[in-house]
């Protein structure tokens, strides 16, 4: 078996060594990518599809520019597009070169241009899970254990794309299959609030970065809002992640952004819809918009807050007042620039 | 056939393939199940039987809430905060798909790119398989969900365009597994535990699957279709069940509803 | 493999039939006890210890009678106890002829006079696990899996007595034990707050419960409070349990006094010591005070309320008040009868 | 040997063996670790050392709590809830286990009824296994926690009461793995992770365990104690360190907090 990320045994040597006690670890999105993601890296995105995507994460390790990352996600939409978005335009300065995933797509935005473009052309390694497959895998991982059993993910030509097992179970003399644990190096995640310590508390659903944090080797996290450790210790059962889990906390406004985040803020949708207009050009053949786009929103900026400061603020102003809200409380609301 | 209206007065006149698949999809939902929604048009589906004969049917989405009330638009994703509102219960994927694993998912309602006659579903890629895996002629989404649901729910609906190239006797990949070959207990002697594909919905057809053969065979026309016209898109002989009938149209009720109150700007629900 | 409870396939057979919509499933303890069950059942035991133990539904259970129930669960105290008493003092009425298990005792009030009796005498038969082991079986359950894999249990005899396995882990070529689900025909589980539906909010540790619960074929939750819909759905990410796993809703203030119910109340250390006490005699063959104790405290009343009833007000009151307290706020906190 | 105490006038003179254990397994415990405690007196030991050089130690209880702080008085169970008073995390039996088999629990401290030369554990039986584990001569509580602490945390701290008949060349039952037969990488072929017991604290003595055998080796003496006096109620031959030393008697400090803050009832702790 070869394992991406780290071996099962490495994951838990690794832990084992690691300083636990709860400390102070907030730090600039900069440095924390700085220490925590290297070239050939195996890197959880977090979310799902575009909901509380790491795109900050994500723009700041493009910027930076790494080689031969490889990405591990169940389903994802906007991270793998900037990914191999940037990939596709400056491969010299940032290169990811395999994927483990279920899904890249945008759902009602339609499917992803650049997966297309980079598969087509095989200019990256893929394999293919179902997304629960990709859950178990970070669970198996979170658990400390080398796979979990799962009744998912058989029967068809998934299983014959990738590293899963069959077994006849002892205990029922069924056919069964086993999926390895996935130990990402590093997990990127995007989360309402955290405390200095690193314990995050995550609104609405989870998806699977609970999961994703405890099996990765390191981990940073974005958070909307940087909370007192006495509101996590107030209701400790609302805790999502404990703090020894996590390597980097960075506050970071709109981290998801134009992705959505649950209680916070809806898609951005006119920015996300033109972003993956650009990747459809590019596909096409129509190389430069996309070029200037990056030049323009990831490289043409120092941080997140650069690339905030460039959306409309009746964007934001929206994105942020369509969330949660009932039909009823959304009428007179509309998106501007749409 | 007027169980859906009165008299033909309520009929709609004026819609569209997508309304026509919709209505026929809700329609196909039983009131008080729980039913586990792919994205796009299973989600308009859902909510339009909601909003009809199924108040009480109990929505699951895999990005982890169960039972939530649709009242906050349409959702964009199944992992859009729109699929929490006042849910009974939320955690995450893992969860979502245990419970299916499990048995707690009475039916899945999943959309695909590529049908074969035992219902098994293509969402991967066109090309040939394996040879070109890694650089396929067109690479699709991937599975996504919809695999796992196929796999562990008690039953699965499905929607697809019905079109030649996508009713296809060999698939080019098998992503969410159907009736596999279609020879008995083929699902169980593979691991599988849910029973597999029950209807397959179309714009031209409501499809069953023959208790025998497991082979799709078309148990309604849709408003204008024939046995023939149905036959004449489909890559594959289909099995005509003895009871065959003309499926009801869309009520002005139904299409109303998609229109104004579901999918108002057409986000999956083309006019 | 021989089954205790149902084998995982006939435990998915059984749910796939069941209606699983939501409807009110209030009912008596008396009605639940006499649906959901029968005679030779296997028992899945809420709680750990002496916390949130199904105290009122074992009770029930000894009232009404059952023979040759099995029991499961990791560590439990009072619920045991109680049932193999009632078992030593009329076993024509009620019996258990097996415990799968890791731990009966009491912690700081001692081991298990009763689990000492029962299989020093040789009237029961056993079966030990690890308190992961057991919760793992009970996770498998959930999971709608056969079996997981675990790190627990390996290396000593445990492993020699019970029904786990070992296999190659075909990833690492390292040994690893599989343990096999557990899927009791009845959960019994108490909790702070529910629905009418059955949605459970746990307040403070989880424990079991919620894995207990959706492995079971049936499950019967008593609650302390009986809440509105609303406030599940206001906050669904702090249900614990949801509804379709749940068969009975009964309300039941103090339904697992004497032990603790976080958040509600603590123990009733004066009435749970002196049951332990009763037990030690027993065991040492002074018989008639436990006989005695059963036909007060259990066949002597018609219900929980008669059982509660018959506890001084003074130890209810200062069960509550000392729960939750910091030592600050204990003084002068002193149980009455003690 | 005054790490503890400024001069001798700080030293108890009044203590009584198990205050003398808590005390010397508090002092095992790091400031700043993670540590998983036991029922019994490791809680009351946890506590001293939180009270003491180890205000940051993190403690993780079974039940489901990671980080609290013990200040509602003494827990009477690892499921108590107060082992929950101002914690970082909640959730239930299966995560703190699965904390604990991922790698993130520095040390486990843990009581045992019956200890063998390589630190394994027996807490199910007494009787002759496997003829007669259904009808034992005395049945133990069983593993607990215990067997999964000892199979997966980095490494554990084990206190038992020093008597002949608990110190055995031989288990009767063996419920929680230490060294297994102490050969090489005994722990690593039978599928565990941890890399099992470090040190046993009795009434009597300070132990660790010898590199190579892994059997165990006195590395110091309790107050009062000798080398024969330890040997003489140890049921095996044990090692001795060569770099035995004379284990710091409790300090009144220590013994004032026992008794007045931790355990006032004795619940654990008799004097």
């Amino acid at each position: 078996m070869e394992w991406t990320g780290l071996s099962p045994d490495d994951a838990r040597e690794k832990l084992e060594q690691k300083d636990k006690s709860k400390r102070d670890k907030r730090m600039s999105l900069t440095e924390a990518v700085k220490e925590f993601v290297k070239d050939g890296d195996h890197v959880g995105v977090g979310g799902f599809v575009n909901s509380r995507p790491p795109v900050a994460i994500a723009h700041e390790i493009i910027r930076q520019g790494r080689q031969d990352l490889s990405l591990a996600f169940q389903s994802a939409g906007l991270v793998p597009d900037y990914l191999m978005g940037a990939m596709a335009i400056r491969p010299d300065h940032f290169s990811i070169s395999r994927l483990e995933f279920a899904y890249v797509g945008h759902e009602y935005a339609g499917t992803s241009s650049m997966l297309r473009y980079m598969t087509e052309n095989n200019k990256i390694v893929i394999e293919d899970w179902t997304n629960y497959n990709m859950s178990t895998r970070f669970k198996a991982g979170s658990m400390g254990l080398p796979f979990l059993p799962t009744r998912s993910g058989l029967g068809g030509d998934i299983e014959k794309c990738n590293r899963s097992q069959y077994i006849k179970c002892p205990f029922t003399d069924r056919d069964i299959l086993l999926v390895p644990a996935c130990h990402p190096d590093v997990g990127i995640i995007h989360v309402q609030e955290a405390d200095i310590y690193g314990n995050c508390r995550i609104k609405g659903q989870t998806f699977t970065c609970p999961e994703m944090a405890m099996a990765s080797k390191n981990v940073i996290v974005t958070c909307e809002k940087l909370v007192e450790h006495d509101v996590i210790a107030t209701e400790p059962t609302r805790t999502s992640i404990p703090y020894f889990a996590v390597d980097a906390v960075v506050e970071l406004p709109f981290g998801s952004f134009p992705g959505l985040c649950h209680d916070i803020h809806y898609y951005g949708k006119t920015h996300l819809e033109y972003y993956k207009g650009l990747t459809n050009g590019f596909r096409k053949g129509v190389v430069e918009p996309l070029r200037e786009y990056f030049d323009k929103y990831v490289f043409g900026v120092k941080d997140t807050d650069g690339f905030i400061g460039l959306m409309p603020y009746e964007q934001l102003k929206y994105a942020r007042q369509v969330e949660s809200r009932s039909l009823h409380l959304q009428q007179g609301l509309q998106e501007p620039g749409a | 056939m007027t169980e859906y209206a009165n008299d033909f007065s309520e009929y709609a006149t004026d819609f569209s393939p997508s309304e026509m698949i919709v209505t026929a999809g809700a329609r196909q939902l039983e009131n008080k199940k729980v039913i586990f929604a792919g994205t796009g048009l299973p989600m308009v589906g859902i909510t339009l039987a909601q909003l009809t004969h199924g108040p009480d049917i109990i929505p699951v989405f895999e990005g982890g809430a169960v039972g939530p009330t649709l009242n906050r638009s349409l959702p964009l994703s199944v992992g859009d905060s729109r699929t929490t509102s006042k849910a009974n219960f939320i955690q995450g994927l893992n969860s979502s798909f245990e419970l299916t694993q499990r048995g707690f998912i009475d039916v899945g309602f999943i959309g695909g790119a590529e049908v074969d006659p035992y219902g098994n579903l293509n969402s991967t890629m066109i090309g040939n398989f394996p040879e070109n895996y890694m650089n396929p002629d067109i690479r699709l989404p991937g599975s996504g969900g919809a695999g796992d649901m196929s796999c562990s729910c008690t039953y699965t609906i499905l929607i697809v365009q019905h079109e030649l190239r996508r009713f296809v006797e060999e698939l080019q990949y098998m992503t969410s597994p159907g009736h596999l070959d279609g020879s008995p207990d083929a699902r169980k002697n593979a691991g599988l535990q849910g029973k597999g594909p029950r209807r397959v919905i179309t714009t031209k057809a409501l499809m069953g699957f023959d208790d025998e053969t497991k082979r799709m065979k078309i148990l309604a026309t849709m408003p204008g279709e024939t046995v023939e016209s149905v036959q004449a898109a489909t890559g594959f002989e289909l099995l005509v069940d003895e009871n065959l009938y003309e499926f009801e149209p869309p009520t002005k009720e139904e299409i109303r509803l998609i229109r104004e109150d579901i999918d108002p700007t057409q986000i999956y629900c083309k006019r």
